[in-house]
């Protein structure tokens, strides 16, 4: 067991894919002698060459048109992008060239490309340094999406999202990348809980509260205070948004019959409408109340100064929580 | 070449050689024959996928024709190692690929998006989205380098990779980010961009006062302008800037002067925006002629020759005609495979819905 | 009234507009001599000049960005994007640009851009050019999202986005292009439907029948054989997918308690699970079935050849009604 | 200039005049004293921000250290009537634009996304995503040409715009579709790239390994290199390029080379990729030194403007830091605002959410 920060699990789950594979490389913005703005792959280019951890032009749209072309050619490009706001100029080879290539060759070519995006606010940045861009990726169909909130997560999901032959986005939680926990480091991959898999944090029997990426460690705290005011919640953190491990939800939805999705995204067009709708689909007459969201406004991410009131936390999850216990 | 600066032209339109201070052919006769044959067959391949889309057997069809010499020049300069990436016109290149004609016909049939094993024929499917194939074959011969196969010197094994595109191409983003990742990484790559002059109804120079050509200067690659009607020039010109790849010398534009003697699509009416007044002057250009008028006047073509390959190219037709109609269409559930590599539960379920309503509907 | 096409309504749309306002300009791939690939704009570059009706270099984040410059100084721009898969390209352009710069200049920019985009499948052609883009866009704050289902609304609606200070993205379509419809050319702008509203096709009041662009006569089919089999639909034609006119279809839940939206994109984050979850969020209690959705399967656009079982039909309409009312 | 090819110098890095063939300085005195002091006067601006931000009042600061000449020298080109597009580090062009050191202070503190009336003002907002805004100036530039605003030849109406950037930049799909469109459309337009030698980590050669001025060529566009630390010839360059654009002569794209003496931003730590050995052959080239040398030498400069200008300097900070402090956090309802011109339901339900959470937060 190590204590190890999210941005450290990182760095080391990186080292070790790319020992155990010599076709993992690394690409992106500043990654090599900097180790990335953030520092999540310092140290990779001195132990592995510039050869493996390539700093690359500045320009989105190449980095990942690239790697699909060095996939093609038999790597596993792990791209990284600066900051969540930098990446819709790759939108187009994210999702009519990455997510299709499979598809489209009839399973005779696949992408085994991870990239890598810290993604949401709360860091008190400018502008487009803090967007939550989920709902794009997890409803473009041969994308994978997940989302590591935990240093233990990090460093698992983040080897599974390489060793995978499917393209995944791996969403990074910028805000708690500082945050410690322990990590089994001598562990083995295929130990690992399945990277599509929900995870059941707290147990509880009167709402399921439903997050992932930096929002869990706020779902925790509500469910702290509802569980002191006698309120019994079951936090489920998703990992992966696409697939969503429906069985881990409906499990607990038939148990509570209420539950909160939190993202930090715009509500509307969230990846809570999904989630709504597909529990309504799956359990609507387990339902006692209709499924809440506690999502970021529909509005453009605001000026840092009043990030705070544009961010999910536990009062306005409470406030859901009054609403749904109140059906 | 009329109205064109420095192309380089090694037969010119009247089929007469030309010599250039730099290149020369290093093709003999039988070589010459066999790229003479070549353009002739595509074209009739061209001629008869346009047909059949007329017959309401394809959904769509891009003609090549006039670009003959350019695809089947250049495609024939690869070696069998090197990999191409080609947009939706490429049906020359796929040609020198070994891609079977009817197999083309899959994607414009709408019974696949991508019908060929790229990997191995080399050449990846059809493109559609214009330019962002040009990044996929960077990085693929970015990949060549990295991997080793690719600069070592040896000169059997080393391997170059080709993007193929056109004229309104050279705007789009992805294009020009290509040209910043090759010259930075000295990739092993050549960019053929075959400028036929229209870019559906847009001519050239809405996309560039200059010559497409000197957009090389600019991210210092290497370019080269080439009449792309002439086979023998765009095989030279190709060649080398393959081996110079091959070695380690860098990046290559090849832009080849050439014209779209058809509609942009069998969808498409050209008459809406070009009054046909340059159809003749191309058309007294033909990549086709100019070879055989070559090749007849220093007795490599005979009569022999050439009613073999009428009636090869006959054969060929009607072996399109009869394999478009047979083509079979996809069973239905096929759309769910392949998603993803790993199972999906989700798809599963729609899997089931959508096999259970075709029950229905057999009943 | 005339008879019109919706490729004609629009056309006469954009005609009407440009002549009531000198700076609406139209920019594209092909919209001049050729009068784009669908003749939307056929005869308009000749009547207003080639100042007026650009063609534009092949270059998608080009057309939007240069629009944003031309909107900033005085213009109204209409550009097309020749087919929905095109757009992406475009995609930083209008998420990250367009769709915010009213809110980061706090009101002092706005940007009065029309986005035409011929959208949707079922036209038999090759990949890229069947796409339903219309969740990421919804999913946007700052966009609007409108899309007309026939030629009345084609005609007034193009006219309205043209004249909203806020950018619209205006979705085409395509299938439906040729399908005639009175058109009454003659009456005022200003006594149009507004543009955000939902408009109820038939009564019924067994179930709700949600849907917006080409699938609308589709649903209009279902609604038809329900009726003869005794089972009265009423089928809501959104119009409007961002924002979305929650009145209008509360209402009509609130009356029938059963809702099945249809569209042609991927269900699992399309449209539908936002109108969904909202409706479970407003009308919970009313609810007699959940809502379900028939939608496009959760796979890219597949072969044209089998397209038509990707598609919803009326057929999986019935289905998804017989479901709703077996609750 | 050492080590760069090709660079319009009019002051060396000595304070000596240079001659050159095609430029001349048609600043007198008095101007040369304004943009002394203009350097002056942004240089404490960015030591006080840089300050600001680690006494914990701003969340970043991108310095500009090192680039007064080429941000003062094309800024003082622009006339009035002219529009500036720029990135998030030219503050020195926003203070030529007339901006408020304490409102530039506003985006970075965090109490506004943009903080100065575009229109009025004629310098758009500081730009984040790299690149985009070079579209956006284009199209403004096509937009002068086209509502008879530009390239009239009326000299005291016509108007040319300015996209500011870096040579990171070059490398984007936006900034090089943008010379497409300003080349297509002979746009009234400079593009003025400051290579600054560093994109973040990476050296300029990552992004191009010729000179970036190159592209221009490459994309029919004018190309001009220019010292970017000579205030003097950022002048006269910037000056004739604005002057041919305004007069339909085209777009142009400005090379500036210059140096980022300081860190990309204040969360920045350069030692991690530079080791220092080109700060001192920088620092030797110092902008404002070789001005202040020649303006002594030629005693345009004396001891009293110079004290004075100090003095302005000092208080310049002192009113930033009281400014910066009392600048108002934003209410937090104003998220609202803006987000649609038209009214929206949606937002007003959450308005009025937020409104209660805040009321019971005030309890
Ligand atoms: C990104 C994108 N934008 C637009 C189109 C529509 N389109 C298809 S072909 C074409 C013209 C391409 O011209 P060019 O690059 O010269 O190739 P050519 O067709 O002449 O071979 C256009 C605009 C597309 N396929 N992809
Ligand atoms: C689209 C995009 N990608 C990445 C970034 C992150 N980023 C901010 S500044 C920068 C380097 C820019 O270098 P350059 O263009 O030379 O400008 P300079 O900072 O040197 O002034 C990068 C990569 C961004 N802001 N936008
Ligand atoms: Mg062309
Ligand atoms: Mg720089």
């Amino acid at each position: 067991m190590e204590q190890l920060t999210i941005v450290s699990a990182i760095n080391k789950g990186l080292r070790r894919a790319m020992a155990a594979d010599s076709k993992v490389l690394l690409m992106g913005e500043d990654i090599g002698k900097l180790g990335g703005v953030f520092r999540v792959t310092e140290g990779l280019q001195k132990e592995f060459s510039d050869e493996r951890v390539i700093d690359s032009p500045l320009a989105e749209s190449g980095i990942v048109g690239t790697a699909i072309g060095l996939a093609l050619n038999g790597f596993r490009p792990v791209v990284e992008i600066q900051f969540d706001g930098f990446v819709y100029p790759a939108f187009d080879q994210i999702v009519s060239q990455m997510a299709r290539m499979r598809y489209r060759s009839r399973g005779a070519l696949s992408l085994p490309i991870t990239m890598r995006i810290p993604f949401g606010g709360g860091i008190g940045s400018v502008e487009h340094h803090s967007e939550s861009p989920e709902a794009y990726f997890s409803a473009t169909p041969g994308l994978r999406v997940i989302s590591a909130a935990d240093s233990h997560d990090a460093y698992w999901m983040i080897q599974q999202a390489i060793f995978s032959d499917d393209p995944v986005i791996f969403l990074e939680p910028k805000r708690r990348y500082w945050q410690k926990g322990d990590v089994d480091t001598d562990a083995d991959l295929s130990s690992a809980m399945p990277m599509f898999s929900a995870k059941v944090l707290t147990d509880g029997s009167d709402c399921t509260l439903i997050s992932y990426g930096p929002t869990v460690v706020t779902a925790l705290q509500a469910a702290k205070f509802a569980q002191e005011d006698g309120v019994g919640i079951e936090v489920i953190d998703m990992r992966s948004l696409s697939p969503i491990d429906m069985h881990t939800i409906a499990t607990s939805v038939r148990k509570t019959g209420r539950v909160i999705v939190v993202h930090e995204a715009p509500g509307s067009g969230g990846l809570g409408a999904e989630i709504g709708q597909r529990i309504m689909e799956t359990c609507f007459t387990d339902l006692k109340a209709p499924v809440l969201r506690v999502t970021g406004y529909d509005t453009p991410y605001p000026a840092s100064r009043i990030e705070e009131h544009y961010l999910p936390d536990a009062d306005r999850i409470l406030d859901a929580l009054e609403k749904v216990m109140s059906y | 070449m009329d109205g064109f600066d420095s192309v380089v032209q090694l037969l010119d339109s009247t089929g007469s050689p030309v010599i250039d201070s730099h290149y020369s052919s290093a093709l003999d006769n039988s070589s010459l024959l066999a790229l003479y044959r070549d353009m002739v067959l595509v074209r009739k391949l061209d001629e008869q996928a346009t047909a059949l889309q007329r017959q309401g057997e394809l959904g769509l069809w891009a003609p090549l024709i006039g670009q003959e010499a350019a695809q089947i020049g250049s495609g024939r300069a690869l070696a069998q190692r090197d990999y191409a990436f080609a947009t939706y016109r490429e049906h020359g290149v796929a040609w020198c690929r070994g891609i079977d004609p009817v197999d083309m016909l899959r994607f414009w049939r709408g019974t696949m998006h991508q019908a060929w094993d790229a990997n191995l024929h080399r050449l990846y499917g059809y493109q559609v989205i214009i330019g962002a194939h040009a990044l996929h074959a960077t990085g693929y011969a970015m990949g060549a380098y990295l991997s080793g196969r690719s600069g070592t010197g040896n000169s059997e094994t080393d391997q170059a990779v080709v993007a193929y595109f056109g004229d309104g191409a050279m705007s789009e983003g992805d294009v020009n980010e290509s040209f910043v990742f090759a010259a930075t990484y000295q990739a092993p790559i050549v960019f053929f961009c075959q400028n036929n002059q229209w870019a559906i109804s847009e001519p050239t120079k809405r996309q560039s006062r200059i010559p497409l050509v000197q957009r090389a200067e600019g991210f210092g690659l290497r370019g080269i302008r080439v009449d792309g009607n002439d086979v023998i020039a765009c095989h030279a010109v190709t060649a080398e800037a393959l081996d110079r790849a091959r070695s380690g010398g860098g990046p290559t534009l090849i832009e080849a002067v050439t014209y779209r003697m058809g509609a942009h699509t069998t969808s498409d009416d050209p008459t809406k925006y070009r009054d046909g007044s340059d159809d003749e002057l191309w058309r007294s250009r033909d990549p086709i002629d100019r070879l055989r008028i070559y090749l007849r006047a220093n007795e490599v073509l005979n009569d022999t020759f050439q009613s073999d390959l009428d009636a090869e190219a006959t054969s060929l037709a009607e072996r399109m005609r009869i394999g478009c109609r047979e083509l079979p269409d996809p069973d239905p559930l096929s759309m769910f495979e392949n998603v993803y590599c790993a199972p999906d539960a989700r798809l599963d379920e729609q899997r089931s819905e959508l096999k259970s309503i075709l029950a229905k509907m057999g009943d």
